[in-house]
């Protein structure tokens, strides 16, 4: 079943095409990669699947319906979870509390209980800290869950951002180079975590990576992005072989 | 700015700050039997702190000038000041201060309607006299049920009597028929006075073409005295202060118009034609306590004392500062005690006293009887116009 | 009203206008020069202004000086007390909360404004006429030759300074710093002596409009430079705070805006009516009118 | 969580304690009339700092307007009992839902703007409302409204401030309340995870604005007048340096840094010439001593203390 489709999907910053015609379609359970060379456009394919930027062509339907013109919030609150490339934690936070905000459009209680501290206010709160306590023991985290979040070590926050993007628990999660500063060890670590996951949480996954080892270990399919148009698609073994990519990546060959 | 220094100096204000505490904590002051103390409740700092310091300074030295003549029933009267920051909240906190901190027997100030007006409960509540030498709403003695406040007195004209006197030498002495009003809009004293002139004016048979407002301390007026212009009227009425009344003439007179100007005691300062020009007030009017070509002894000593003392020319704030101070020290006299209810008597029968504006009677509601001159600015100087009595 | 006579009106009010803007444009230059480099709401700038007013004031009452040597002086004057005041006062601050920053120039306002209440009284000063003063007619139209001498010099002092902040060699480092602190610190530009130095210049211009106006309205106090001081911040953000053509933009703008406002709605709501068109142009054009909406990379 | 809500009641106790104190001591006149004013402004000043603290700390929306919000509560709940003879509850609601309705009809457009931008056009709102009422003759205009009877007295101070610290601590602590410190922290990322930020602002905004108003309308009942003079930029800024001086993002700290202003423009007022510049003073060196306020954006965690003011510790709840 397809969850996420788009088509013809572009978007022109003044008279710069940043991406243009890019058609993706990515099924239920997929872990799918998006390489591309640098400024190819791979994060601001994120940010217009995501509503931080509105597309100025083209259309994107997840799980059938279109998500065109929602804000990120609201993307979200349909079920797509990202992290970004450059770590927006919530860093004056506790690890606990940046967790807990993910969690936050699942709250149910209304302003009145919050106030009064009655009715659902504490059953939910307290069910909510279970639940964020849960997501940090599968990052390891909740030992730390008290810390100061731009206190931890760079490895950690990672972690703490993909288990936040998990609690907002979506459908699809949009990983942003997620092993950008990692070490090989580390990478391997989260190549793990990220096929664990998607199990457990029976979850789609479209990733964003520089790290070739990871991208070909863990995808079943990627797309290669160059100057903001899809220039390849296939397994990573069909991409490793094409011809087109290794153009991409290494510069056009002297003629 | 080394660190050690910084930290230094943040001690010495944490200290400092702890100090004022401690003194401001410190409990009612105690009183000392060899003096009396008079509350100041008034505008020392923020919007009209100009206006405060006049007064405070008119007040200051009547009570020098009487301490050195050997105080008021033996004692020597000090004046205490707290600052009302010109705002009404304020002036509350200041008077209760000085009422229940330092144990005055009579308050003067504030300056503005609206601060008496707040300080005044306070002081009926505590029954302590209070003393305005400025406010001018009708409000400030007489109650909303129409009866008097036994403890709230004034010293100077209330707006209906200079509102009228202006309206009648408009229309009687001038002989127009149309009026423009150019009021502060954010002074009571302003707005009092436009609204009585605008009533009587239009009751001696004239017309108001054009009302406009700026707000105090604006300096430009040219946008509103231009629109003024195009309505054409037969004089301008301007219930302001001198330091805006001097920017307004001078910029009117800038733009062509010829057009008498009247106004009332808050244009008294030679600061007016300072900013002005002696040219550009030629054909205004305003009403005042008294004219400086009245050679009254009284008024002339009280000029040269103050310029002494200051170093500059008394305006109307400085002299009604001056004429509240000896009000009260005659009420003393006269009650023959420091005694903030007898004080509130006295005060009450204040009858024919020489004050440095004139001679001066309290009526029953607490206001003034004194008449009133009209002056014209000729030349840059103050002339006598006519005399009208209430 | 016929229509000639309302065209008349109308471009008298424009002239009116454009006058007043001029000053507003001139405090404002200032402010959007150190607000350009620092990302700092200096709110002490009108009171700033009040000083160099004074110091022109007693610069020509007691030394007798003419008016250039007195403008001159009170830049001088004014320069260094922003460059004192930079240094006692932000500095330490550079990296603390901007809001921490904020809240020490509203502390520096309220000291200048009350310390020159203490030194010189509450009272007005008339500032002595050392410009000349001539209405011009212009078929029934009335301008006064002071203010086209503040336009003139608003609008000088605005190409000077746009010239300075774009060609020379402080202009860079000024924008350098205002780009990016730290990389301008490792390119080897001393950050402090750049944010030292636009203090001085835009303490200097704020000096330059005090005495300007204090001649023009010959009337000056302690208080003085709260209204302009807002007026000129509100003007420079109208422009696009931080661009120079901008301030002038804004405070000419503004002007107009007030005396339309008193000439054909009504003098009450002026101030209103000024706040109140800043903030519709704010929600349409965010940066301001001139500014560059930078927009977060996410 | 049995033991947070027992804390709740224990915090709740101990302000009763701390009230039945304080009144006793008011009756038996050791409390003065000048300090019993003197705690009326400082129970007014923390329920404006606190619901300042909401919009500025918490949600991080520079806002310095909240004079203008303080004077349309004054306006509106002084109208209710002069005008219309209402009872002074009537009147404290009716100006915390004046100056919501206001802050949620101004905060909807405005808050689209960020940093200082929005500072200078909250600024503006700030001035427009208060040029506005002087041009309302039915409020007095620039006489300001008059005949207001003293309502306001220390118990109902005490509690309506007890009411706002507890409201605004309990909001803080809910899902509501992180939301709002998620767009403070990072609005970019707020909004992936699901934040609609422009709500959460605007509701920020309205809380606050609507807290200014039942101080306002405090406020009013207790100076017999009230006056557009009372409610310029300056009273903004007023605001503005309890909250920074408290810390942002700590209510404590706004207590704390309310209480003590209050009482340092007490102990001034015996210097009237030299106070402005003492306290302008005291406010740089306080600012270069502790530029991130006497708190920072910690809560004091002293028990005592917290009992006593009513502020508890951000619980990890």
């Amino acid at each position: 079943m397809t969850l996420l489709k788009t088509s013809k999907l572009g978007i022109m910053f003044g008279g710069l095409r940043a991406v243009s015609n890019l058609n993706l379609e990515i099924s239920s359970g997929e872990l799918v990669g998006l390489i591309g060379p640098n400024g190819a456009g791979k994060t601001t394919a994120f940010n217009l699947l995501t509503g931080v930027y509105q597309p100025t062509e083209g259309t994107i339907e997840f799980d059938g319906d279109s998500i065109v013109g929602l804000k990120p919030y609201q993307v979200t609150q349909r079920g797509i979870a990202r992290t970004f490339q450059n770590i927006r934690l919530f860093s004056d936070l506790s690890v606990l509390d940046n967790v807990k905000i993910a969690y936050h459009f699942h709250v149910k209680y209304g302003l009145l209980e919050t106030v009064v501290r009655m009715g659902r206010y504490y059953p939910e709160e307290e069910e909510l800290e279970h639940k964020a306590i849960q997501f940090l023991k599968i990052f390891n985290l909740d030992g730390k869950k008290d810390e100061i979040a731009k206190n931890l070590p760079y490895g950690e926050q990672r972690r703490l951002e993909i288990a936040r993007a998990l609690a907002a628990q979506p459908k699809l999660l949009l990983l942003d180079e997620p092993a950008a500063g990692m070490n090989p060890q580390e990478t391997h670590q989260l190549m793990e975590m990220i096929r664990w996951i998607r199990k457990e949480f029976d979850l789609t996954i479209l990733l964003i990576e520089h790290d070739m080892s990871l991208v070909m270990g863990v995808c079943e399919r990627i797309y290669v992005l160059d100057y903001g148009m899809v220039i390849a698609t296939g397994t990573p073994q069909e991409i490793k072989n094409n011809p087109k990519v290794i153009e991409a990546y290494l510069g056009e060959e002297v003629q | 700015m080394s660190k050690k220094w910084l930290s230094l100096i943040s001690m010495v204000l944490a200290i400092g700050m702890v100090a004022v505490l401690a003194v401001g904590c410190g409990g009612p002051a105690k009183t000392d039997s060899t003096e009396i103390k008079i509350g100041g409740d008034f505008e020392i700092t923020g919007g009209v702190a100009n206006f405060g310091k006049s007064t405070v300074n008119g007040i200051q030295l009547a009570f020098k000038e009487v301490n050195a003549k050997g105080g008021i029933l033996g004692k020597k009267i000090v004046l205490v000041l707290a600052d009302n920051k010109s705002e009404p909240s304020e002036a509350a906190n200041a008077i209760t201060k000085l009422i229940t901190q330092d144990k005055v027997v009579t308050v003067l100030g504030p300056v503005a309607s609206s601060n008496v007006l707040a300080a005044s409960q306070i002081a009926i509540d505590n029954k302590i006299p209070l003393l305005t030498a400025t406010a001018t709403a009708s409000k400030v003695t007489v109650g909303d049920d129409g009866k008097v406040k036994d403890y709230i007195f004034r010293a100077c004209f209330i707006d209906p009597f200079q509102g009228e006197v202006m309206a009648n030498f408009a229309a009687k002495s001038l002989k127009v028929k149309t009026a423009a009003i150019y009021v502060d809009n954010a002074s009571d004293y302003s707005k009092g006075l436009a609204q009585v002139f605008e009533e009587k004016f239009i009751k001696n048979g004239g017309q108001i073409v054009a009302r406009e407002a700026f707000l105090a301390k604006d300096t430009d007026f040219k946008s509103a005295l231009t629109k003024m212009k195009a309505s054409n009227p037969d004089v301008i009425f301007i219930p302001a202060y001198y330091q805006e009344v001097g920017l307004i003439v001078k910029q009117a007179r800038e733009l062509g118009m010829n057009t008498p100007m009247i106004g009332t005691d808050g244009w008294d300062s030679p600061k007016v034609v300072e900013i002005a020009g002696a040219a550009a007030l030629n054909n205004t009017f305003f009403s005042n306590h008294y004219s400086p070509e009245d050679k009254d002894p009284h008024v002339t000593s009280f000029v040269e004392a103050y310029k002494k003392e200051y170093g500059q020319v008394p305006d109307a704030l400085a002299a009604l500062g001056y004429d509240a101070a000896l009000m009260l020290i005659d009420a003393i006299k006269r009650a023959n005690s420091a005694e903030p209810a007898k004080i509130k008597d006295a005060l009450a029968q204040t009858k024919n006293l020489q004050v440095s504006t004139g001679i001066l009677t309290l009526d029953a509601s607490h206001n003034p009887v004194k008449s009133a001159v009209v002056i014209e600015l000729k030349d840059g100087k103050q002339t006598f116009k006519e005399k009208i009595n209430p | 009203m016929d229509s000639s006579s309302f065209l008349m009106q109308f471009a008298q009010q424009l002239i009116n206008g454009v006058s007043l803007g001029s000053i507003y444009a001139l405090i404002a230059l200032g402010y959007t020069m150190v607000y350009g480099t620092i990302k700092l709401i200096n709110f002490a700038h009108g009171d700033v202004y009040m000083v160099g007013a004074y110091i022109g004031f007693f610069a020509t009452t007691v030394l007798g000086l003419g008016f250039l040597p007195a403008l001159l002086l009170a830049m001088v004057g004014a320069g260094i007390l922003g460059m004192f005041i930079e240094r006692a006062a932000y500095r330490p601050l550079r990296n603390a909360p901007k809001i921490a920053v904020l809240i020490t120039a509203i502390g520096v306002s309220l000291f200048l404004e009350y310390g020159s209440m203490l030194l010189v009284t509450p009272q007005p000063r008339t500032f002595p006429a050392v410009l000349s003063s001539t209405p011009i007619h212009i078929g029934g139209l009335i301008i006064n030759s002071q203010q086209v001498l503040i336009l003139g010099v608003s609008l000088f002092l605005m190409v000077v300074l746009t010239y300075v902040v774009n060609y020379t060699k402080l202009g860079k480092a000024m924008r350098a710093v205002s780009f990016d602190t730290d990389t301008a610190r490792l390119m080897g530009i001393d950050v402090d002596k750049v944010i030292s130095y636009t203090f001085a210049v835009g303490s200097a211009l704020a000096a330059a409009a005090g005495v300007l106006v204090g001649v023009y309205y010959n009337s000056i106090d302690p208080l003085m430079g709260i209204m302009p001081g807002l007026k000129a911040f509100v003007a420079a953000v109208l422009g696009g705070i931080g661009v120079i053509p901008g301030a002038m933009l804004g405070g000419v703008l503004m002007g107009v805006i007030e005396a339309l406002v008193s000439g054909f709605i009504s003098s009450t709501f002026r101030d209103a009516a000024a706040f109140g068109i800043l903030i519709i142009i704010l929600l349409f054009k965010p940066a301001g009118l001139l500014g560059k909406n930078i927009r977060e990379k996410v | 969580m049995r033991v947070k809500a027992k804390r709740d009641l224990l915090s709740l106790g101990a302000c009763l304690l701390l009230y039945a104190i304080i009144q006793l001591l008011i009756e038996v006149d050791v409390i003065g009339q000048f300090w019993v004013l003197n705690i009326v402004l400082i129970g007014i000043n923390i329920i404006l700092g606190v619901s300042l603290n909401l919009i500025n700390g918490f949600t991080g929306q520079f806002s310095i307007g909240h004079a203008g919000f303080m004077a349309v509560g004054a306006y509106v709940g002084a109208v209710m009992t002069v005008k219309l003879h209402l009872p002074f509850i009537v009147a404290i609601l009716a100006g915390a839902a004046g100056a919501g309705i206001l802050g949620f009809a101004i905060g909807l457009p405005t808050l689209r703007l960020s940093g200082d931008y929005l500072a200078i056009a909250t600024l503006g709102l700030g001035e427009i409302i208060r040029i506005t009422i002087l041009n309302i003759p039915y409020v007095g205009g620039a006489s300001g409204l008059m005949g207001i009877p003293r309502l306001t007295n220390f118990t109902w101070v005490f509690f309506a401030t007890v009411f706002t610290v507890f409201f605004i601590k309990n909001f803080i602590n809910s899902s509501h309340g992180r939301a709002c410190i998620s767009v403070r922290e990072n609005e970019i990322a707020a909004e992936a995870m699901g934040v609609d930020t422009t709500k959460y602002k605007v509701m920020a905004f309205t809380i606050g604005a609507a807290f200014a108003g039942v101080a306002g309308a405090l406020f009013a009942h207790y100076f017999y007048i009230v006056h557009p003079a009372s409610f310029t930029f300056m009273k903004s800024f007023d605001l503005l340096t309890i909250v920074v001086l408290g810390g942002l993002g700590s209510i404590t700290g706004s207590i704390t840094a309310a209480i003590l202003l209050t009482f340092v423009s007490a102990a001034l007022a015996g210097y009237p010439e030299m106070r402005m510049v003492i306290y302008s003073l005291m406010l740089i060196g306080l600012m270069l001593f502790r530029p991130q306020g006497l708190f920072g954006n910690k809560e004091i965690s002293l028990k005592f203390f917290n009992r006593l003011k009513g502020g508890s510790p951000r619980d990890a709840a």
